[in-house]
C-alpha cells in the first residue's frame, strides 16, 4: 500500500510539511499544492530537509499553484516533479488512500 | 448500508478551543461510531493536547468537551493512539492525559485503557495502513 | 473511480474550495465519478446564495451549483456545522424560528452519516481545508 | 481610555471572537470606552443573525448585540468583506437584487474607512484574528 | 516607547511566537493568549528559546486561555507570570502601542 | 477627520493566495491612502511572497492581485519595508521582487524605489515606533 498525502501550508510558517514528511512511509508520494510549493524552494532554510527524503518518497507540486506564486521549474529542488490538476487526479487514483496535511 | 467494513483513521493535529477543529472531529467521531467501521483516533503534534486532564473553560465561556473523550468506550471507538514524540516536543507525559478506558466485550467486559502510547514510526505505519483517512 | 470530496474551509478567505473545484472538474474529465461533495466547518459558507464576490473574481457558489447541476453531483451541508455559523435552507429556518434563509441552489443540508457514508461508498476521499 | 477593537475571525471556528468580547468587557468593567467594534475578514460572520448554536454553547451574536446595546458600542462590519462572504442588510440586499438578508440587530455595514477612522480616534487599537 | 505583543498560536505549530520574540524590543511585553498560551510550558522543545527571552522581555500568560487548556502554573517556565482579562485590558493601557501575532 | 497624523504600521506575515490575508490587506491600505496618515507597510516571514514577480494565477482561477503593489506609489503608500533574513531564509533575492517606484514631489517628481530591505532588527525597531499596528 502507498499512500498520497497533500500540504497545503507554508513550511515556513506551518509545521504540517515538516509532520508529513516524518510520518510517510518509503514508497509513498507528497503533493505539495496551495501555500505548500513553498516547500519546494531550492536555496530555503528548509530545502535541506526537503531533499534529505527525495527518493525515498515522490515529492510533486502543483504546476498551476506554482504559476500562481511566481515560482518556475528553475526554482525548485532537483529531483521534485511538477503536475497538473489531471495528473493530482491520477496520482490521488493510483495511490491506495489519500491523506490531507491540514 | 455498512456490509463493507473499512478502516477509518481521524488525525488530529490541532490543539482544543482555539479553534474548533478538536470538537467538530469529535462530533463526526460520535456519528461515525454507528456506521460499525473499524475506527482509529490518531493524535499528533498539538492533537495531543486535546487530551490533558484539568480542562476547565469557565472563564473563556467556551464548552469544555473533554470530558466527551471518556464516553468514546461506550461508542466502541477504543483505539485512540497518541504520539510519544508529540508528547516529548511539548513537555508533556503519559501523566498529563485523561484515563481513557472502554470494557471490553471480547474479554468478559474487562476494563481497559483506550490509549495506546505509539513511536512515530508505529505512527507512520498506522496511517500508511487505512482506506479512509480524516484530517482535522 | 469513485470519488468522495470533503471541503472544510470556507470560500474566499482559504483556497480549499477552489482547490477542490479544480480537482472536481480534473477527475469528470478524465472519466471518473464524483459522488458527493461534503462541506463541514467553514465550508458550510460556500453554499450561501448571498455572497456577492467582485465582478472580475470567481463566483465559488455558483461555480459550485452550476458543476453539481450538470454532472448531478450531491452537494451536502452538514447540519451541525451550518447552524452554528448562520447557513439555513427553508425547513430549518422554520423549524427554528428564523425569518430568513440562505442556501444556494443545488445544495442540500443534511447530517454527518453522509460524510462516513461517502467514506464507505467512495474509492478514495479527498480532503481539502486548512 | 479610549479602545478600538478589530475582529478578523468568524465565530466558534477561531476563539478570536471570544477573546474580544472578554476582552471588550474587562474594558468596560475596569472604566474604558469602546468606541467601536470592527469586523473583517471572515469576522463579518459574527454578525448573522441565522446562527443556531447548540442550547449549550454560547451565542456570540446575541452577546455582542446585547453587550453593544447597553454599552453604545457602535458594531461596524467591513462590506466588502461581507459580500464576499453572504452578510447582507437590508438596503444591499436590494440594491444587489437578493431576496433575503441575514445581518443581525445592532451591527450596521459599512467601509474600511470606518476601520482606519477608529485607528486614528482611539488611543489603542486592538486586534483580535487569526 | 514600549509595545505590548500578543501571541494566539500555537508555537509547535505556527511560527508566530518565534517571529515575535525575534522582534519584540528589549522592555516590550509579549502577552500569550488562546493557544498562545502553550509557548509558556516548561519541558518543551522550545522552553529555551523563550526563557532566554524572559528578563529582556515581559512574558505574561493569559489565565482563563491556560485553566481552559489545563495549564496550572506549576507547568511554566519560572519567571513568567500569569493575568486574567482586567490585567490584560491594564497591559494594553499601560503600553504605547499593542501589535497581534496572528 | 484627520486632523492628527499617526504613524500606521501594516504588517504582513502571510503567502498571497492560499488565504486571503494578503489581498484584503491591500483593500485596507488602498482605502487608508485617503486619510493622510503616515503609512508604513512591513513584509516579513511569508509576507515576503507578495511581492515577488511572475505572478500567473490563470489556472488557479483566482484574481492576480500583484500588479496592485505597483499602484501603491500613486496612492503615497511609498514605503515599503521588506526583511532581508526573511528573503534569505526562503532562498529569496531581491531580485526576486518586484521593483515599485513613486514619484517623490519633493524632489522634483524624481522616481525612486518604494521597497526597502531592512535587517531584522531594524524591523523591530520600526515596529516599535508606530501608533497603530495592524496585523495580516
Amino acid at each position: 500500500m502507498a499512500s498520497l498525502h497533500t500540504v497545503n501550508k507554508s513550511p515556513f510558517s506551518i509545521n504540517s510539511l515538516k509532520s508529513c514528511l516524518e510520518h510517510a512511509n518509503d514508497g509513498d508520494t507528497i503533493l505539495l499544492i496551495e501555500d505548500g510549493i513553498y516547500g519546494a524552494l531550492k536555496g530555503s532554510e528548509i530545502s535541506q530537509i526537503v531533499a534529505d527524503k527525495i527518493g525515498s518518497l515522490s515529492i510533486i507540486a502543483l504546476e498551476p499553484d506554482m504559476k500562481a506564486r511566481g515560482i518556475d521549474s528553475s526554482k525548485i529542488l532537483t529531483g521534485i516533479i511538477t503536475t497538473n490538476y489531471d495528473g493530482f487526479v491520477e496520482l490521488a487514483a493510483k495511490h491506495d488512500v489519500c491523506q490531507a496535511w491540514l | 448500508m455498512s456490509e463493507q467494513v473499512k478502516k477509518f483513521l481521524y488525525v488530529n493535529r490541532k490543539a482544543p478551543y482555539g479553534t474548533i477543529y478538536a470538537l467538530e472531529s469529535l462530533e463526526v467521531v460520535l456519528i461515525g461510531a454507528a456506521f460499525d467501521q473499524d475506527v482509529s483516533l490518531a493524535f499528533i503534534d498539538d492533537g495531543v493536547f486535546q487530551l490533558t486532564k484539568g480542562q476547565d473553560t469557565k472563564e473563556i465561556g467556551v464548552k469544555n468537551f473533554s470530558p466527551t473523550y471518556r464516553a468514546l468506550g461506550d461508542y466502541e471507538v477504543t483505539k485512540l493512539y497518541v504520539e510519544k514524540e508529540s508528547l516529548i516536543e511539548r513537555g508533556l507525559s503519559t501523566d498529563d492525559l485523561q484515563e481513557l478506558t472502554y470494557e471490553d466485550e471480547d474479554d468478559d467486559w474487562a476494563e481497559k485503557p483506550s490509549i495506546r502510547i505509539v513511536s512515530r514510526k508505529e505512527m507512520g505505519e498506522l496511517m500508511g495502513n487505512q482506506d479512509v483517512v480524516l484530517s482535522f | 473511480m469513485k470519488f468522495g470530496i470533503l471541503i472544510s474551509e470556507g470560500p474566499y478567505t482559504h483556497q480549499a474550495a477552489d482547490s477542490a473545484y479544480h480537482f472536481t472538474k480534473a477527475a469528470l474529465k478524465t472519466g471518473h465519478e464524483i459522488d458527493r461533495v461534503f462541506f463541514y466547518h467553514d465550508g458550510v459558507n460556500v453554499g450561501t446564495r448571498l455572497s456577492i464576490p467582485p465582478q472580475d473574481e470567481r463566483n465559488l457558489q455558483k461555480d459550485w451549483s452550476a458543476l453539481a447541476k450538470k454532472h448531478e453531483i450531491d452537494l451536502v451541508i452538514c447540519i451541525a456545522a451550518a447552524q452554528r455559523r448562520g447557513l439555513l435552507d427553508e425547513n430549518e429556518a422554520k423549524r427554528q424560528g428564523k425569518d430568513a434563509n440562505n442556501i444556494a441552489e443545488g445544495f442540500r443540508i443534511s447530517g454527518l452519516g453522509q460524510l462516513i457514508e461517502m467514506g464507505i461508498k467512495s474509492d478514495r476521499l479527498m480532503t481539502f481545508g486548512d
